[in-house]
């Protein structure tokens, strides 16, 4: 009986304790979307321009799909926000970063490619939103065995 | 003597101190074990591996031509056309399952020929220790000779250069004889891509 | 419980480089085990990144961030000292967290 | 005339187009490279180190890795070498498993139940290992070659690189015996030349992203003869271990930098 009170209480601390739910919540809808479009309007972005001052770096060869570097880094003033997003992947979001003051706009990160695709990272500044695209080809690299 | 001029002195050690190709199969006989379909018979050097470890694989001519002669016997060519659908010969090519421990045995293997040599254009994620294969059939049409000649080398590579380090993909079972008509079309069948 | 994270904060011209190591299977829900059964979705969800207790970056990630995550943050300014801390939250209710000073 | 410059331009593109893939692949290499996860395995070997485990309840802290008891800086890098309690040349992995059964008293089998790790289970032997090499970073690679057996040991190593044996004929030297060649885009070191052998050797074991497994060198030499088509070699024999050690042979000299990160 006692160990089970203490169970229960111990419980709930932990969920006291984790204002970890300080955290935005995940956004379930535009991450399960099947196609870029789709979830890019759960994300209420339409008509993101094109900009040469997000840079996106990655290669444009990678031997392997299950690691593919990803460095993003945008000049546009005021970026609060970018978001990854691979075309052709089953579910095209793969992150959204969050800036607040006392963060640069810059991210490095590997994603899995299910295969050769677009990299698309969009920026959003000032309530507008920003597009770099990129393509990447993913290859066998070993014996393929 | 420094560690360098000391292993200078050991790579010029007289041939003795070289451990033989059958001492060599005798350890692996003790250190391997088998596993799967891979059974400890693929241990036991041929006459071919034999001449070609004890050559390291420049074989003199008088040692080369028999062994020859005697791989081109194993070749059974079937009658009538030898080619058939590049695009299973082409899943073929490019599949580098087969023969593995770790293969289910009975299951249809690929040949690897991707992993070796270049062969439809577009797909560039190639290798290159063979020659490339590219257009093989553009050039080269697909007579009977030609159709023969290709067969017989999938078959027993080493029917034609003892040492090459192509595998003998009939001899050993690894590709069924329509498996091997199969890439006979990849590179002769004019629809191929490989002679686009 | 989870597996080790590590990370190293290190200070560049105006600015700070946080590099964060997670050990995290990240399983997409269509890979299949050695028996042939799928491995069920596990994957992280939430990132923070803290410097001295407050948040400065929040990241939603999907499954197709790679296997044991690598991210670089970059931080305006910094000092040596500063307390910089990273936590994540997956899907299946599991967190970790680590901490360093800038060095 | 015309047709002769178009397939010379031809040419041309093809090269280019071929150094650019080259170029782009290595641009990929070093942007992976950055950010290695071999340090969480460095960090998970720490703890396997230092736990005790076995019937005996002990750890691995007085395992003798060449340098002494316990000794971890730079035993990495003069390995493998010939050790007189077991009058062998033993690798890291093949050392380690002698301290599990010596030390901590577990059976053979159960040490090596499980020495390749997979996505679902890791491998207490590679994060042992990732932990270990990590101590010899910035040293050079000297393995033994004093003692007879060392001799031996190189001599063997050399020779089953080159036996041709399995059901495809190959030897080691099938796909590392030849400059400038690759399997699929993979370029193959030629690995008994020392430029060759010195930067390879430097980077093992190292994290593989397409698995994200940490692996070592057994593993390198288990999974050479699986695609060799030959039967499997067993854990920490003097075949794999005479292997490692003629290719580390080869190397020597060379300032280890590993544990690195392979495709």
């Amino acid at each position: 009986m006692n160990s089970i009170r203490r169970a229960l209480v111990a419980a709930f601390v932990l969920t006291l304790v984790r204002p970890l739910a300080a955290l935005a919540a995940w956004n379930k809808e535009a991450f399960s979307a099947k196609t870029a479009g789709d979830a890019l309007k759960s994300l209420g972005i339409g008509n993101p321009q094109p900009s040469k001052d997000l840079t996106v770096e990655v290669p444009e060869i990678a031997e392997n799909g299950a690691v593919v570097p990803i460095e993003i880094s945008s000049a546009i003033p005021g970026t609060t926000a970018l978001i990854v997003v691979i075309d052709k992947n089953p579910f095209p979001l793969i992150s959204r970063f969050d800036f607040k003051e006392g963060a640069l706009p810059f991210v490095k990160l590997n994603a899995k490619l299910g295969e050769t695709s677009d990299v698309r990272v969009l920026a959003e500044a000032g309530g507008k939103y920003y597009v770099t695209t990129r393509e990447v080809k993913v290859t066998i690299g070993g014996c393929g065995g | 003597m420094s560690r360098f001029a000391l292993l200078c002195a050991l790579l010029s050690l007289p041939a003795w101190a070289d451990p033989t190709p059958a001492d060599v199969q005798k350890v692996l006989q003790r250190d391997l074990h088998p596993r799967g379909q891979a059974g400890m018979d693929r241990l036991n050097q041929d006459a071919v591996q034999r001449a070609c470890t004890q050559s390291r694989d420049h074989p003199a001519p008088d040692v080369a031509k028999p062994l020859e002669a005697e791989q081109m016997k194993t070749i059974a060519f079937p009658e009538g056309s030898l080619i058939g659908d590049w695009k299973k010969g082409e899943a073929i090519a490019q599949s580098g399952r087969g023969m593995t421990w770790n293969d289910k045995p009975g299951e249809p293997a690929g040949g690897s020929c991707y992993n070796c040599h270049e062969l439809a254009p577009r797909e560039m994620s190639h290798g290159t220790i063979g020659p490339s294969l590219k257009g093989f059939g553009r050039t080269r049409g697909n007579g009977a000779d030609i159709q023969r000649y290709v067969y017989g080398k999938v078959y027993n590579a080493k029917a034609y250069s003892l040492c090459t380090q192509m595998p003998r993909f009939g001899t050993s079972g690894t590709l069924t004889p329509q498996q091997i008509k199969d890439l006979v079309g990849l590179l002769l069948d004019p629809a191929s891509p490989v002679n686009q | 419980m989870p597996g080790p994270m590590k990370m190293r904060a290190s200070l560049g011209q105006g600015f700070t480089d946080v590099r964060v190591l997670m050990t995290h299977p990240m399983e997409t829900g269509q890979r299949k085990d050695s028996e042939g059964k799928i491995v069920p979705m596990h994957f992280i969800q939430n990132l923070t990144v803290k410097v001295n207790g407050r948040p400065v970056i929040e990241a939603q990630t999907s499954q197709a961030i790679s296997r044991n995550p690598v991210f670089t943050f970059r931080l305006k300014g910094g000092a040596k000292g500063d307390k910089i801390e990273v936590s994540w939250l997956d899907n299946h209710g599991e967190s970790n967290r680590t901490e360093a000073a800038i060095a | 005339m015309k047709i002769v410059a178009l397939a010379a331009a031809g040419l041309l593109a093809a090269g280019a187009w071929a150094q650019d893939t080259a170029k782009e692949i290595q641009r990929y290499r070093e942007m992976i490279a950055e950010g290695s996860p071999a340090e969480l395995f460095e960090l998970d070997g720490e703890t396997l180190w230092k736990k005790p485990q076995g019937p005996r309840n002990v750890s691995l802290e007085k395992c003798d890795l060449g340098r002494g008891p316990g000794v971890l800086k730079g035993a990495y890098a003069g390995l493998p070498r010939y050790f007189e309690d077991a009058d062998r040349v033993m690798d890291l992995e093949t050392r380690l498993l002698y301290c599990m059964t010596t030390l901590q008293g577990r059976t053979r089998e159960e040490a090596v139940a499980h020495p390749f790790g997979s996505a679902d289970k890791p491998s207490e032997m590679e994060s042992l290992s990732a932990y270990i090499a990590a101590q010899s970073k910035g040293m050079r690679l000297e393995p033994g070659l004093l003692h007879p057996k060392e001799k031996q040991s190189f001599e063997l190593g050399r020779a089953i690189f080159f036996q041709r044996t399995g059901a495809w004929d190959f030897s080691c030297a099938s796909c590392h015996g030849q400059e400038g060649v690759r399997i699929r885009m993979q370029d193959l070191p030629v690995l008994d030349k020392p430029q060759f052998a010195r930067p390879v050797m430097a980077s093992w074991p190292a994290y593989r992203v397409s698995t994200s497994q940490f692996v070592t060198l057994q593993w390198r030499m288990n999974d050479c003869f699986r695609q060799m088509r030959t039967p499997e070699p067993t854990f920490g024999s003097e075949t794999t271990a005479a292997l490692i050690h003629f290719l580390t042979v080869t190397a020597q000299g060379e300032t280890y930098n590993g544990p690195g990160i392979k495709r």
